[in-house]
């Protein structure tokens, strides 16, 4: 074979298979799910993981670790059923700020060299509190033209494909094509030559974070999109989620090894897991191992077309 | 006639042990339904965390499957309203109980979780004419049940108003989160004669009250079996009293019978009421002989209850 | 004056301190009377986090990505399984303590199976097991509680000479951690492992040996903190362990203990336990409500860690 | 004075220290146009921090950096790359998650703008070309996947690249550490060429014939001052070293040919092509240009005996890293801790470590190995690069494996060291310790009783004796190739 995979392609379609046999298997089992509207009920709830799981990555592109995803994508829950609704400038202001205040972590981070994991521990209490005192029982309602754009329903293929797609294209190119993309992942490969070129690496790190902070913001709006509502414990799951689906995706906890395609294909597995679960019956004592079980064979999955992988490349 | 309609139920949560009696009712009740040929089906699922966004996936999946009903515990009363009106639009009957949702096309069994705080103020006042000040345990902060329940006791504390609050803990209704928030708070409180509780942590409170020095307050227990034994206990040795109130996990069978009754093509009004289960010192012996070790004080309800709560909501 | 700023240099001095003062804050409110009581409750409940604390900083010890989330699991399944098994009878706690074991060493040994045979990491691998251990601790007994033997249930909650006997137990397990990462090559061993695999396996070190025994010593220790809780809070619940996910880790790193795996210490999880127990009883002796709660707790983790961190490079 | 003036740097009673630690102490270094500085010394001498002031990563406590005849007192980094500096780290220093691509683009700061990918790999394509011609490394490849020496090559490229800023001032810190004859030769033609036009270069390297040969001008630096300057025709191999303050024994070329093919058989390994196999007390060299199986074997050898799951009381083999920031030193470890890893097995009982034993053995390899530290509980990082590569050396050696496999551990070892090193080894080769060395220099592999060259990932050949020479070992290496 002259033709010869990228490092980054490898990545990309070890994700990419599983997610295509997943999707056989729930198609066999349920053949309702091959439809416009089947498509869309698999993966509409998959969009808002989706971008918190872009978020995520942009925090471990830079060696970081984000352990505060989930309640922040819960506070951006509560603002926007609250205050953008009925005060919008007000809320694209508490917007604007919560994005501002993600930069300062990664500034305050950087610059005081500090465990991102407990910073962001911290961090989830805070942002947790906040959503706490936002909207102490769930309530509030979703402004309409947030409803409007996460239920449209485009020609040819559903919103969550659609909304898949484009998340995936925008930080794809955002990360891996752009200059300031190349620079964050510079930072997690090797900071002190990026630093040694000259770069600031206290604003390549504050951007990183500012731009997770925005996809965060994107992911909450999306989350209450489809939920019509919030309450203040609504994505406490994104955190793990997020780590889990940037790793189905091929990403790596160090090193600045990412891939914004794949995280989007993981986040797009993890939720096609939970529906073929439900459609295989369980029996309720069994079903939340059942999870666990699907989680360890998609992964088996993975190691073994990545076993395949590696033997067409010695050839 | 509902011998070919399917029914699922939708619980959100598995984690504690009222969520395990509420199952294995639906799984005793439905499974003779079942059997009889009452419905084609009654398949229970579980998420794994306690969370909405699970849940709502798992309604559009019950859309996908093709249920004719779903019968909805719900993880929070608004943030399922997006997949609700969605299984609604398909044209699923859905009844939400215990943790109700507001979406309108949706039926709701409800407890009038306020009452429920407030009448334990109010039994508090018969006993202790006197007032005092007492010691708040709430559930889990930001859920609907909690905040419901803190009201009703705020309101009966200003009914009330020779009772004082001096001081409030998060207990997540669970028995060791109690017990250590109490610890934790009480070494600092005054004397407090009463204890106000969601369910779920009477047993630890007073536990933690017992490892002080301190005598022991009314602490009103949540009907699971634990704590009715200690009560038990307390009454023979030296005539403790108290009260016990909760919501039945067997509610989860009435909302079964409601949502078959509702695809037999009855008319049932959106918003129902269930009573919930009171113990006091008189019946303490038997409901404690009725209910399993470990388990939660529970009441099964049949299709005739069901016709029965139907027809007075009328 | 340099003998006197000398601690400071000490990663675990910091925790200590933020227990010390939020600790002097609460008994202030009652002017003092609380001291006892506060200072024996908060021992109790700091020891369940030292013990799991402790297991989870063996395994952050070993490196980037090592984390084992089952631990909220085991602690449930054991609590579980050997209050069944006991089913109140002292005759029986000798069994039931050895299946707490035995449960741990299961748990480890799948963790560690997962990591080694899918190579995938360890946050993965130890949250799928975690939903199966889950699974079983509903199975079991679909969440009844079964009350413990009164022998442990009188032990767990009483004192010896003013010390609560869980505290006892939970400071005897740091000893012998302490004594494991400072004095042994096992010690040795999982630091070199944590500050760089490939040069561990070069030098000759059996790493898969060395992170299996520590898996397995984490979900072991995880095992016998869900056991004595399930002693102490009179019975296992299906939940009770959930606390104690962010807890294990949080005092972990509140601790000292280098996030990026090589470096740990011991006497910081115990100021962290304390801290975190302390926190949130302050706050609520202050009657501050769940929200402002929840954000003053973030705030004053955050800077305990500005105040402590930016100790050395490398260590994010 | 006039020198300063034309100098295009020009670092002035340069002061540093770290802790307790002079680096510098008092540097006088000007670079004029158009001249290769070749700069020695001991490890630890000052070179690599030398060269961190100069391209504007640290600032001299005292003393003052000048180019072009202007003092730059606010001078940083972005201050040296628009004057042209660039730097070849002694480390390797690209960003192993990206492509050859993206690293130029991190290098070139004002590369940016729509089409920089296009532009960036044209510049890295020419300057790969000019100085490596026929180097056949693809720039869309992503570094971590390509080998150790096409990342030096890969780095040297970008350092002589042109976006904008022309290179005026080259410093390469031991470039050719990994690179084998061909490819070392290659460059430093390039330096020739690139002198030749104008361009300064500041070469640091232990391989005193590259100095020799390349350089202008050579500083010799011992402790951290500059000890002697003159031009290169002045110094022969014998005062570079004599300057330096290492008492030479001119000893290339000592090896006595020792017959071993009656020792017993300790190890033996079918890897691609002739099977491998080493006897008792027998020194084998794994030669043949860079990257091509040395390092596998070695690995393959070590993963093959060491155990994974069980402590082993009597392992077989001992392990010297070349790569000693990927698979050597641990980097939150004191020098004595980073020494004993490898032998606690012997520093114990009962599993229990004896600090005792262990300080007291500490204390006997600084003295054999002359590790430059004042306090081996300094961190394993205070140390020089070279010091490091002593550290990992004593480890090995202060095992009792049998077989000590090396993995070009000698780069960035100075030449002092390296005497003493080659005795050590010989001496414990006599008392029936076998070394399987790979290394990328030959005068080290003249060294071996016996030679297995590599090609292309497969034993070629296999030369004993007095067939272990130059020419032999060049001949298989390219054998085939050239046909
Ligand atoms: N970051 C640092 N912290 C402490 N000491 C340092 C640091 N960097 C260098 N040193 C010390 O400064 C001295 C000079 O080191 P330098 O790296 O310049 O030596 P070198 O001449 O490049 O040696 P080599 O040939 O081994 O690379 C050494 O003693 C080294 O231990
Ligand atoms: N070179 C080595 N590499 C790795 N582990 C080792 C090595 N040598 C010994 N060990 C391990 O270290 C521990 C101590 O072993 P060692 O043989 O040194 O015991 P000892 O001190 O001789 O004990 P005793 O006094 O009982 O003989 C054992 O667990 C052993 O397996
Ligand atoms: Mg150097
Ligand atoms: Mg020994």
């Amino acid at each position: 074979m002259t033709f010869r995979l990228s490092s980054d392609a490898m990545r990309l379609a070890i994700p990419a298979l599983s997610l295509t046999l997943l999707l056989a298997a729930v198609f066999w089992l349920q053949p309702r799910a091959m439809s416009y509207v089947g498509l869309n009920l698999l993966f509409n709830l998959a969009v808002p993981i989706a971008l918190a799981t872009i978020a995520q990555m942009l925090v471990m592109a830079v060696n970081d670790l984000d352990l505060s995803m989930g309640t922040f994508v819960s506070f951006i829950a509560c603002v926007t059923a609250t205050f953008l609704r009925d005060a919008p400038v007000t809320g694209v202001l508490i917007l604007a700020g919560a994005i501002v205040t993600y930069a300062a972590l990664g500034i305050v981070i950087h610059l005081r060299n500090l465990p991102s994991i407990v910073v962001t521990l911290g961090m989830s209490f805070v942002w947790g509190g906040l959503a706490v005192l936002l909207l102490p029982s769930p309530g509030g309602q979703a402004p309409d033209w947030v409803r409007w754009l996460m239920t449209v329903r485009p020609p040819l293929a559903p919103m969550a494909i659609v909304a898949s797609i484009v998340i995936a294209a925008v930080a794809h190119l955002v990360i891996m094509r752009s200059s300031l993309g190349v620079l964050i992942r510079g930072i997690g490969g090797n900071q002190r030559s990026v630093e040694r070129a000259g770069w600031s690496i206290v604003r390549a790190r504050a951007t990183a974070y500012g731009l997770a902070g925005f996809f965060a913001v994107l992911a909450g709006i999306a989350l209450v999109g489809l939920t019509t509502a919030a309450d203040a414990n609504i994505a406490l799951r994104y955190t793990l989620l997020s780590i889990a689906g940037v790793i189905l995706g091929g990403g790596e906890f160090i090193g600045g090894r990412v891939s914004p395609i794949g995280a989007v294909i993981g986040a797009l597995t993890l939720t096609l897991a939970g529906s073929f679960l439900s459609f295989l019956r369980i029996s309720p004592d069994w079903q939340i191992g059942a999870q666990g079980a699907i989680l360890i064979i998609v992964l088996a999955l993975r190691l073994m077309l990545n076993r395949l992988e590696k033997r067409e490349k010695r050839r | 006639e509902t011998s070919a309609k399917k029914i699922a139920l939708s619980n959100n949560y598995a984690g504690n042990s009222w969520r395990q009696a509420m199952l294995t009712s639906w799984g005793k009740v439905t499974g003779e339904a079942v059997k009889t040929g009452v419905v084609a089906a009654a398949d229970a699922f579980t998420t794994a965390e306690n969370q909405a966004t699970e849940q709502a996936a798992q309604i559009q999946n019950m859309i996908l499957q093709g249920y004719d009903a779903i019968v909805l515990n719900a993880a929070s009363p608004t943030a399922l309203n997006g997949a609700v009106k969605e299984a609604c639009d398909a044209g699923i009957t859905v009844v939400s109980f215990d943790g109700i949702v507001t979406e309108p096309c949706a039926w709701r069994i409800a407890v009038d979780f306020k009452e429920m705080g407030r009448s334990q103020v109010e039994y508090l006042s018969k006993k202790l004419p006197d007032g005092g000040n007492l010691l708040e345990i709430r559930g889990l902060a930001g859920v609907f049940v909690d905040d419901e329940i803190s009201a009703g006791i705020h309101e009966g504390v200003k009914q009330f108003p020779q009772f004082k609050i001096v001081g409030s803990v998060h207990g997540d209704w669970a028995q060791d989160v109690a017990q250590k928030a109490v610890a934790g708070i009480l070494p600092s409180l005054p004397d407090i004669v009463g204890v106000v509780t969601q369910g779920g942590d009477g047993y630890g409170a007073a536990q933690a009250i017992a490892a002080t020095d301190r005598k022991m307050p009314i602490i009103v227990m949540g009907n699971r079996e634990d704590e009715l034994k200690w009560w038990k206990q307390q009454k023979d040795a030296k005539g403790y009293e108290t009260m016990s109130v909760s919501i039945a996990p067997g509610v989860s069978t009435l909302a079964f019978w409601v949502a078959q009754q509702i695809l037999d093509g009855k008319e049932v009004k959106k918003d129902l009421v269930v009573p919930f289960l009171r113990i006091d010192q008189d019946n303490l012996e038997t409901n404690l002989a009725n209910t399993q070790a470990g388990g939660v004080a529970n009441v099964e309800y049949t299709q005739e209850d069901a016709v029965k709560v139907i027809e007075s909501a009328k | 004056m340099i003998l006197l700023l000398r601690p400071f240099s000490k990663p675990w001095i910091w925790s200590w301190l933020a227990a010390f003062i939020v600790w002097f804050l609460t008994i202030m409110v009652t002017l003092g009377a609380s001291t006892l009581g506060l200072s024996q409750a908060a021992l109790t409940f700091a020891a369940f986090s030292v013990i799991v604390g402790i297991g989870q900083m063996f395994v952050i010890t070993l490196g980037p990505g090592n984390i084992d989330l089952s631990v909220p699991a085991t602690m449930t399944l054991a609590g579980t399984v050997a209050l069944k098994l006991m089913n109140v009878e002292n005759g029986m706690i000798l069994p039931g303590f050895l299946v707490v074991i035995l449960i741990g060493l299961v748990v480890g040994l799948c963790n560690y199976a997962l990591i080694k045979a899918l190579r995938i990491p360890p946050i993965i691998a130890t949250l799928s097991i975690s939903f199966i251990v889950q699974s079983a601790a509903i199975w079991t007994n679909r969440g009844l509680r079964i009350k413990p033997p009164s022998m442990l249930a009188e032990f767990t909650t009483s004192n010896t000479l003013g010390a609560p006997n869980v505290a006892i137990v939970a400071f005897l397990i740091s000893i012998l951690a302490w004594f494991l990462l400072e004095k042994t090559i096992y010690g040795r061993w999982i630091s070199a492992i944590g500050q760089s695999m490939p040069a561990a396996r070069m030098a000759g070190i059996p790493v898969d040996g060395t992170r299996f025994v520590t898996y397995l010593f984490c979900a072991v220790l995880a095992s016998v903190a869900g056991f004595l809780l399930a002693c102490f809070s009179g019975g296992a619940a299906l939940n009770m362990g959930s606390e104690y996910l962010l807890m294990s880790i949080a005092v972990v790193v509140i601790g000292g203990t280098a996030v990026a795996g090589g470096d740990s210490n011991v006497p910081g999880i115990w100021g962290a336990s304390l801290f975190m127990f302390l926190v949130v009883s302050m706050l609520n002796t202050y009657g501050l409500g769940a929200g402002i709660r929840l954000i003053m707790t973030g705030l004053i983790i955050i800077s305990v860690i500005m105040l402590a961190g930016g100790r050395r490079p490398g260590m994010r | 004075m006039n020198d300063v003036l034309k100098a295009v740097i020009a670092v002035d009673g340069a002061k540093i220290s770290f802790g307790a630690v002079r680096a510098l102490d008092g540097v006088t270094l000007h670079v004029m146009p158009g001249e290769c500085v070749g700069l020695v010394g001991h490890n630890g001498a000052g070179k690599s921090t030398i060269v961190s002031v100069i391209n504007g990563g640290l600032t001299p406590h005292e003393g003052s950096v000048a180019s072009d005849g202007e003092r730059l007192e606010r001078y940083g980094i972005n201050v040296a790359r628009a004057r042209g500096v660039r730097c070849v780290f002694q480390e390797l220093s690209l960003c192993p998650n990206l492509s050859i691509v993206e690293n130029a683009r991190i290098m070139h700061r004002d590369l940016g703008g729509f089409g920089w990918r296009k532009r960036a790999a044209q510049i890295i394509g020419k300057s790969l070309d000019t100085v490596f011609p026929g180097h056949g490394i693809d720039s869309t490849r992503t570094v971590g996947d390509l080998s150790i020496a096409e990342r030096q090559m890969v780095e040297i490229a970008m350092a002589f690249s042109d976006a904008g800023v022309p290179p005026r001032l080259v410093i390469l810190d031991e470039p050719t550490s990994s690179l084998d004859a061909s490819l070392a030769r290659q460059m430093l033609d390039h330096v020739r060429r690139f002198v030749g036009a104008g361009g300064s270069v500041i070469f640091i390297s232990h391989i005193l014939h590259e100095i020799l040969e390349t350089s202008d001008r050579i500083v010799v630096m011992k402790d951290g001052r500059v000890v002697a300057e003159r031009p290169a025709h002045d110094f022969d191999h014998h005062g570079v070293v004599e300057a330096m303050g290492t008492v030479a024994k001119d000893e290339t070329g000592q090896r006595s040919a020792r017959e071993q093919s009656t020792a017993p058989l300790v190890l033996s390994h079918q890897a691609a092509g002739l099977s491998f196999m080493a006897r008792k007390g027998e020194i084998i060299g794994l030669a043949g240009l860079a990257g091509h199986g040395q390092t596998e074997l070695l690995l393959a050898l070590h993963a093959s005996q060491a155990g994974n799951w069980l402590p082993e009381r009597d392992p077989l083999v001992t392990f010297v890293a070349g790569d000693r920031r990927l698979n050597g030193v641990f980097e939150l470890w004191s020098i004595l801790r980073n020494f004993s890893i490898a032998s606690l097995g012997d520093l114990s009982r009962r599993g229990l470590i004896l600090p005792g034993k262990e300080a007291t053995k500490g204390a006997d390899w600084k003295r054999r190995i002359e590790i430059r530290t004042p306090d081996m509980d300094n961190r394993i990082l205070s140390l020089s690069g070279g010091n490091q590569q002593k550290v990992l050396f004593a480890r090995a050696l202060a095992t009792r494996a049998p077989i000590v496999l090396m993995d070009d551990p000698m780069r960035g070892v100075d030449i002092g060291t390296k005497q003493e090193v080659y005795a050590i080894i010989r001496e414990e080769a006599a008392h029936g310790r076998t070394f399987i060395w790979y290394s990328t220099e030959m005068d080290e592999v003249s060294l071996c009783d016996r030679v297995y060259v590599f090609r292309e990932g497969r034993i070629a050949a296999e030369l004993a004796g007095d067939a272990v020479n130059e020419t032999n070992i060049i001949a298989a290496s390219f054998e085939g190739v050239a046909a």
